[in-house]
């Protein structure tokens, strides 16, 4: 999560839900929470009859603008435009916080003086090898302070804490210029850097008009100041584009200006669409993480051994100082006693990354026969992954497939009821792939815990055993391990001496031999070897082996035998302390210790969060606190202190080597240390800002003749498309589909659209429509609306077409599946596909079934047909 | 498919068929012309209009072809035991004796429709739980099981007599229930009126003072027209027939005179026709052809079966009626606000 | 045990349907047919025999109160949780032949599953068009008002589901109260077209579920004016007995000559 | 005596029969009087169940759930008022989850296809999962990769993962552990992006 973990140090929601409360606006943008987070959106609705702002903008007017004091539409993908002309605002109405900005953020600090902005290099920042196609983010270090220095140093961002192709920064050092004067310091770099998105370009690229705009950015930034703070809450709508970090970036600046992190009523909560996706990307089933954070060792880069990843990774001071004792407390927790000094710690024993492993990465290997064997658990790729058609027949190529899920999905049943199946394109005699479908247990059949948006691990009770053969996910993964340890034990290869040693002695229970899951929480929280107590927080983590811990951010969360705090149900106050466990150590708004003035004294009695208490020498509040609770506000580091003891005592984003909120991100992303507006891969216009860069520069277009994209723009598919969910169903539909009771609240696919597009197309509202892009062909109703406004765009009118990608091929109600159209394609840092904006084209009537089906798209794409 | 559904189920039927020929044309050309369906309400926005998108405000009667059936039957039965009495009081015994039977013969015929009716027949003795005088189907249910034990008994004393063992408390007794019978009947004969008066559906409560005209008048002559089928072409019958189509045919005029909105679906549409139809033959068919033929025994005996038929008619086109009118919410709203003004709000 | 009430309120409803299937969960009604509609997001379309809470979803070409909206005209989206009204003299309740309708010790107006021979005659005399025949089970449903959990003092399913409270529950009285100062509270907030529906002054004599709704109650299909049925008992049973009295007259005629 | 009885049970009779009741006391019959001994004696569904404290499966808000369970079956699922977050309030999705578990089409039994077969089999769990152990060590040990230009890369990729953000933490630590620390497998990958 690194738009947010650049920017302040951790990559999770900033703040907590009821929090919203404390709001006196509430900006929500590429999120539509009224229908995906209905319960969480009573905190708005309760905020709202309190008087608090809410401003929704979103290329629809849905459920959560109609609640909403002011709805804006947008065309989908200019969201950095709208906000850095928010940025823009704020800088030329001098309405920062400046207060908050020079003393908490590094607005102050001194860039070098090689580096160069896109305003100098036509929409590119220095550093860009046009070859290579990566930015040498060098130049974009601070004056006065080493970026690191080494042979191989291209940037690129990723889950991790932050980039691995570079060493470890040190920023002691650092020019600051506290009156921000200077010309090269980053609040002048911001000024003109953001000086183009202005509210007319905000009129004629975005759609939103230019009073609206005013009336907008008036109302949010208004929120703002010692006595005021502002919200912003965001979803899918930001991350699913090739520039998403980015969008988040341009955020967390603008909150940086106003001051409004770490403050009650401020912050950025990322509205996370499923029960674990904060969890599972802090314990990550990703390629490029490991538990907490921690870089996989990448091939070459800084995999030779422990010392050369700690070189890379082990910031002189600030928080990640103690990256060792993370990484070698995880070695500890997976090798066990096998793990030694000697050994390294077993490191030699992880996998090393040599590419993009990610979902699309590896589809595309997948397609071209490279993988043969697939899990799938709880995922549904053959609906919800980025052109359906792609992910079914790589699906196709495997050799074998596991599948577990409550139901039969499409996933598991492509190779006899898939739309390629219907048009000949797969036969199910060909397909080779052998497939186990094995039923799961739901989550009142097992117990464990989820990590909601709000980073709180949240412990569900067993209620019943799972029925027949379903069983649950640790009882899958440990006996599939047990079976596999149990074939390499007596193979001495070194391929084996991780799988070897690997602990896996878990007490089994229940009729069906389940391994304890507490006993694996324990194991996640850490304990003190070699008595094996567990350890109170990651501060007791050393890197000496004597501890192993499975992820040091839930440290703490099993602080002693019998105490799951994540299954605390006592909540004592309004931040729900004594209701489960929320990383870190149970700190419900992350670097709160911005809520108090840099003497410790609180900005406003009506603000106040965490505050320094001279009488107790301590931080104290109404949350814990995320600083060290004795180091006095006036703490200054002295000369060459190490790690948290380099914080100054004013300096709340600890994790941070500067402790500093980043508005300048000098290293981890991979596409510039500030947002920069360019257009998604397909748009109805060229970028306005940097006519010379389209896309996003770094960003790699997965073009192939199964993966085509259209011409931006391209009056084959002249109407720009959005995919989005409903309240009434369930991403790919698996877990809303099949469940009478919600499959009669919305049973067929649809579309909406504006009657003025109907018109234009000879649609009436309930008739069927076909929607083609490059890469699929579906039908589905119309829903005409006024809902639907078509926008001004550079003098001309685009249409914008909203498709919820719930529907599949089977289940009680079925439909085409909107993803079939979206194309995989690049985030570069997170390699997440654009699927918010794309181009398509709309006609009245189905769409030709069987085989003819690909002749209509063939027609489409050839651009014959009914222009 | 759920009855609530119904109106939309239709419209998706016809939606559905339309599609399929959309889906061959697509098939066949790769290309639509068409335009499609316009489902309620279409495009949005609707003004803040004077209904839910068209929605129906009511739900339609569930009732089955069993009902308006035993609407002519009761109203038969309960009127036939008055011409029993009154031509057992006039000496008429031939008269008395058909007419108690015929009234006997609706007071087997009836329950059996009824119960049919129901969702759980089984239940049928639930209608006895309690007694509900505001309850025009509980007063109903009561009146028939009074009317059919006392023209049951009625008959019983009359058979009795007639094969000789009759005596001063039989005929008594015969005299006790007849009276008991008229009187019931005349309820069994109205209280579906009232039934149908007193309920939400605008076109029957707006016509609750005009129903029981309409239906007794129909069970009076429709009693009187099978008695001159079974022969008894006296004038009697004749001036009840008379009476009767009178009547009808006046009902009728009033409802065409006086043309108020709510009473449309008796004028217009399928069921509109049903209607006229109806209230023709009951009406001035019967009239003019006992006027004017008024010796001639064919004539009587067409006029008869005229009257019959359109007060069969009239019952079916009633109920079909109401199930038109709860589909209209404007007919449910002008009614309640004349004057524009909402008293439900505040 | 005290009169409770429901009071929802549309100017907080988000329209997510979750007392829709709350209810269907609790009470074990059957989804009911899987129509789209193509009526905005509304695809249950009316209160059944098996929709004992429905949402209904208003595309209008008006402003809502102080929000400032992108689009080109003015417009609001509304939507409104629908249920039983519970009415203080229930068409439903006086029209029942067999008993099966009572009024229980909450207020509440309950169809008794196990007496309900299904005649049909609380269908038509609903003048909210709530209650309906289920053909497959043959007798009439509609909302409970979750009597089941009434009876231990637990609040009905879809009022305990409703994310934004749209959906409150409570003592009528005080909800009464309540919506009034809603009101007044909407009112200077600029919802000027905000009123409450409760049917206090016609023969219904007050519901026991309350709305806040924004324009006429007509666009929610409230009737404006709802009448018991049952009033018009006397003049109904006047004319009957009259007729009845004038076909005795004509009768006795018949046989006089 | 016998005779006794019998006026007893006519008593009984006449007392329950609800007309009866009515005009003893003077009730119009839509009251106590007319109901009848289910509705008296109403109660309930989860009345005296068991209860286990549960998180909502669907989005990430993480709304408390109340799982009422009775020997061994799933009696209903609501929100758990105690919780800060969702105090009490569930979505349509969230409100449904009792049929999530419970709904017909949840499948029970290991589902089998073969290589080119039309058709699914029926697999015993146990075999199941020694197949499927099978298919990991046999890809494994042809497609590992060991060691590349001298440097350790001690993995392969032709085997992948795909799912995790609907799991627990704990499940999703024994996956990486398992497929990442101790089979070497890279591509692993879930929902979880921004």
């Amino acid at each position: 999560m690194p738009g947010l973990g650049t920017t302040f140090g951790r990559g999770g929601a900033t703040t907590a839900l009821p929090d919203l409360m404390n709001a006196d606006t509430i900006l929500i943008m590429g999120s539509n929470m009224a229908e995906n987070h209905p319960v969480g959106f009573q905190w708005v609705i309760e905020a709202r009859e309190r008087g608090t702002k809410v401003i929704h903008v979103d290329p629809r007017f849905s459920r959560t603008s109609a609640m909403a004091d002011i709805w804006a539409p947008l065309r989908a993908g200019s969201d950095i435009l709208f906000l850095g002309g928010l940025v823009n605002y704020v800088l030329t109405h001098n309405k920062d916080f400046r207060e908050y900005v020079v003393n908490y953020t590094n607005a102050s600090v001194v860039i070098k003086d090689d580096f160069q902005d896109t305003e100098d290099l036509d929409g590119l920042f220095s550093g860009w090898d046009p070859d290579q196609r990566k930015y040498d983010p060098h130049s974009w270090g601070f004056a006065g302070a080493s970026v690191g220095d080494d042979a191989e140093h291209f940037a690129d961002g990723g889950h991790a804490k932050h980039s691995a192709s570079m060493s470890a920064p040190d920023f002691n050092g650092a020019e600051h210029d506290r009156t921000l004067e200077h010309p090269r310091c980053v609040y002048q770099i911001l000024k003109r850097h953001f000086a183009r998105y202005t509210p007319e370009m905000v009129e004629s690229y975005c759609g939103v008009k230019r009073e609206l705009f005013l009336k907008i950015a008036e109302t949010f930034c208004s929120a703002s100041g010692a006595d005021k703070t502002g919200n912003i809450c965001y979803a899918l709508g930001w991350t699913q584009h090739s520039n998403g970090v980015q969008i988040i970036r341009t955020a967390a600046i603008l909150q940086l200006l106003l001051g409004n992190i770490g403050r009650p009523g401020g912050g950025i909560l990322a509205l996370r669409g499923h029960a674990s996706i904060q969890g599972s990307t802090d314990i990550p089933t990703l390629f490029d993480i490991l538990p907490g954070y921690l870089p996989m060792p990448k091939f070459k880069v800084n995999s030779h051994n422990l010392e050369a990843y700690l070189r890379k990774h082990q910031d002189k001071t600030g928080w990640w100082w103690n990256i060792d004792k993370y990484i070698v407390s995880l070695l500890k927790a997976y090798y066990g006693g096998a793990a030694t000094k000697e050994n390294d710690w077993g490191f030699g024993w992880l996998p090393r990354i040599t590419g993009d492993h990610s979902h699309q990465g590896y589809f595309i290997e997948m397609m071209d026969g490279k993988v043969e064997g697939l899990f799938v658990m709880g995922q549904n790729p053959a609906v919800a992954a980025p052109s359906g058609r792609f992910e079914r027949k790589a699906l196709s190529k495997l050799k074998w497939l596991v599948v577990r899920d409550l139901v039969e999905l499409e996933s598991a049943s492509f190779w006899y009821d898939s739309p390629e199946v219907e048009r000949g394109e797969l036969r199910t005699e060909e397909i080779a792939t052998e497939v186990f479908f094995l039923p799961a247990a739901g989550h009142a059949e097992k117990e464990g815990c989820f990590t909601n948006t709000q980073r709180l691990l949240q412990w569900h009770q067993k209620a019943v055993d799972p029925p027949g053969d379903a069983r649950a996910e640790p009882w899958f993964i440990y006996h599939l391990g047990r079976r596999l340890k149990e074939k390499a034990r007596l193979d001495p290869r070194p391929r084996n001496a991780g799988l070897n040693a690997l602990t896996w002695d878990y007490p089994l229970k229940g009729k069906h031999n389940e391994p304890s899951v507490e006993e694996v929480l324990q194991e996640i929280n850490g304990r003190s070897l070699p008595d094996r107590t567990l350890v109170k927080g990651f501060v007791d983590l050393k890197s000496d082996g004597s501890t192993s811990c499975g992820c040091w951010i839930y440290s703490g969360v099993f602080p002693a035998a019998g105490q799951n705090r994540a299954n605390d149900r006592k909540s004592r106050d309004f931040y729900g302390h004594g209701w489960a466990f929320s990383w870190p150590a149970d700190r419900r708004i992350l670097y709160n210790r911005a809520s108090a003035r840099p003497d410790g004294r609180p900005w406003s009695e009506r603000k106040k969060l965490v505050w320094w208490d001279e009488a107790q020498k301590k931080w104290t509040g109404l949350d814990v606190p995320d600083f060290t609770a004795t180091k006095p506000p006036d703490y200054q580091p002295p000369a060459g202190a190490e790690g948290d003891a380099a914080i100054a005592g004013d300096r709340p984003f600890i994790l941070h080597p500067d402790g500093l909120g980043w508005i300048w991100v000098p290293i981890g992303l991979a596409d510039g240390p500030l947002p920069a507006h360019y257009e998604p891969w397909e748009s109805p216009v060229r970028n306005p800002l940097y006519p010379n860069q389209q896309t996003n520069p770094p960003a790699m277009a997965k073009q192939r003749p199964d993966n085509q994209y259209a011409d931006s723009p391209d009056d084959r598919f002249p109407y720009v498309m959005t995919t989005y969910r409903l309240t009434e169903h369930h991403t790919s539909g698996a877990m809303s589909r099949t469940l009478p009771h919600l499959a009669e609240l919305q049973p067929d696919p649809f579309c909406e659209i504006s009657p003025e597009l109907a018109a234009e197309r000879g649609i009436e509202n309930g008739d069927w429509v076909t929607i083609t892009s490059m890469r699929g062909i579906i039908e589905a109703r119309a829903l005409v609306t006024s809902r639907m406004q078509p926008l001004d765009i550079d003098g001309k009118r685009v249409q914008q077409v909203g498709v919820p990608f719930h529907w599949g091929f089977r289940g009680l109600v079925k439909g085409d599946a909107a993803n079939d159209l979206v194309a995989i394609s690049e985030e570069p840092n997170v390699r997440i596909q654009e699927s918010k904006a794309l181009l398509c084209n709309l006609v009245a009537g189905h769409r030709t079934q069987g085989k003819k089906a690909l002749e209509q798209l063939e027609q489409q794409i050839r651009g014959q047909a009914w222009q | 498919m759920n009855p609530k559904r119904s109106n939309l189920a239709e419209k998706t039927q016809i939606t559905e068929a339309r599609l399929d020929a959309l889906r061959e044309e697509a098939a066949r050309s790769g290309k639509v012309q068409a335009p499609g369906i316009v489902p309620v309400s279409s495009p949005f926005p609707q003004p803040a209009s004077a209904s839910y998108n068209g929605h129906p405000a009511l739900k339609p009667p569930t009732w089955t072809w069993q009902v308006p059936l035993y609407f002519f039957v009761g109203g038969v039965a309960g009127t036939s035991a008055v011409i029993a009495l009154l031509a057992h009081v006039t000496g008429n015994a031939e008269l008395a004796r058909a007419s108690l039977w015929v009234a006997f013969a609706g007071a087997l015929v009836a329950p059996p429709l009824l119960i049919a009716d129901l969702g759980r027949p089984a239940r049928f003795l639930n209608m006895l739980r309690v007694f509900k005088l505001q309850s025009a189907m509980s007063v109903g249910a009561w009146t028939l099981v009074a009317f059919s034990s006392a023209i049951g008994l009625a008959v019983i004393c009359r058979e009795l007599i007639l094969a000789g063992y009759g005596n001063g408390f039989v005929l008594l007794l015969e005299w006790i229930a007849e009276v008991f019978g008229a009187a019931t009947g005349l309820i069994l004969a109205s209280y579906t009126s009232v039934l149908l008066g007193v309920s939400a559906i605008p076109v029957w409560s707006e016509n609750r003072t005009l129903l029981p005209a309409i239906f007794l008048a129909g069970g009076l002559g429709s009693a009187a027209a099978l008695l001159e089928l079974l022969g008894f072409r006296l004038p009697a019958t004749q001036f009840i027939g008379l009476v009767a189509s009178a009547v009808e045919t006046l009902a009728a005029i009033i409802i065409e005179v006086r043309g108020r909105y709510v009473d449309r679906p008796l004028r217009e549409g399928g069921v509109g026709w049903l209607t006229r139809a109806g209230s023709l033959l009951a009406g001035p068919v019967s009239l003019l052809l006992r006027i004017f033929w008024a010796h001639s025994p064919g004539a009587r005996t067409v006029a008869a079966l005229c009257f019959i038929t359109g007060a069969l008619i009239a019952r079916y086109a009633w109920i079909a009626a109401g199930r038109v009118s709860s589909r209209d919410p404007q007919a449910l709203f002008q009614i309640q606000r004349p004057d524009g003004h909402a008293s439900a709000t505040r | 045990m005290a009169i409770s009430a429901f009071l929802t309120d549309t100017t907080v409803c988000i329209g997510c349907k979750a007392c829709e299937v709350a209810c269907k969960e609790w009470n074990h009604i059957p989804a009911d047919g899987f129509t789209f509609t193509g009526n905005s997001y509304d695809n249950t379309g009316s209160l059944g025999a098996s929709t004992w809470r429905h949402v209904m979803f208003l595309e209008q070409p008006t402003a809502l109160g102080p929000q400032t909206t992108g689009t080109e005209d003015p417009f609001r989206w509304l939507f409104l949780s629908d249920v039983c009204k519970h009415c203080e003299n229930a068409g439903c309740l006086e029209a029942c032949p067999t008993g099966a309708i009572v009024r229980t010790e909450v207020g509440s107006v309950y169809v008794q599953p196990d007496v309900c021979n299904g005649c049909g005659y609380c269908v038509v005399s609903c003048p909210f068009g709530v209650v309906d025949k289920n053909h497959e089970v043959g007798t009439a449903f509609k909302c409970t008002f979750c009597y089941d959990r009434q009876k231990e003092g637990l609040m009905p399913a879809c009022a305990k589901a409703c994310p934004t409270q749209s959906i409150q529950f409570g003592e009528i009285n005080d909800l009464r109260e309540r919506a009034q100062l809603r009101i007044e509270e909407l009112q200077r907030r600029g919802y000027n077209d905000a009123q409450i529906y409760d049917p206090k002054e016609s023969s219904v004599g007050g519901a026991h579920a309350m709305f806040v709704i924004l324009g006429q109650p007509e666009a929610y299909n409230f009737p404006p004016a709802p009448e018991v049925p049952t009033v018009h008992l006397k003049s109904a049973w006047n004319a009957a007995l009259i007729s009845a009295a004038i076909v005795f007259l004509v009768v006795c005629l018949a046989f006089a000559f | 005596m016998e005779g006794r009885r019998e006026i007893a049970m006519v008593k009984e009779f006449l007392t329950r029969w609800p007309v009866v009741r009515q005009i003893l006391t003077h009730s119009d019959g839509t009251g106590v009087e007319a109901m009848s001994d289910r509705t008296r004696n109403l109660a309930p569904k989860h009345h005296g169940a068991q209860v286990a404290r549960s998180v909502c499966p669907y989005c990430a808000v993480g709304c408390g759930q109340l799982a009422y369970h009775k020997d061994g079956k799933l009696i209903s699922i609501e929100g758990d008022p105690e919780s800060p977050i969702s105090r009490g309030r569930l979505c349509p999705k969230g409100s449904d989850s009792f049929e999530l578990l419970t709904h017909a089409g949840r499948e029970t039994r290991v589902k089998y296809r073969r290589p080119y077969s039309t058709q699914w089999e029926e697999l015993d769990l146990e075999t199941a999962m020694d197949m499927i152990a099978e298919r990991v060590w046999e890809a494994r040990e042809r497609t590992f990769v060991e060691k590349s230009d001298g440097e350790d890369v001690m993995h392969t990729t032709a085997i992948a993962h795909l799912g995790g953000a609907t799991l627990d933490n704990e499940e999703n630590y024994l996956i990486k552990k398992l497929f990442a620390a101790g089979l070497g497998m890279v591509c692993i990958s879930n929902q979880a992006r921004i």
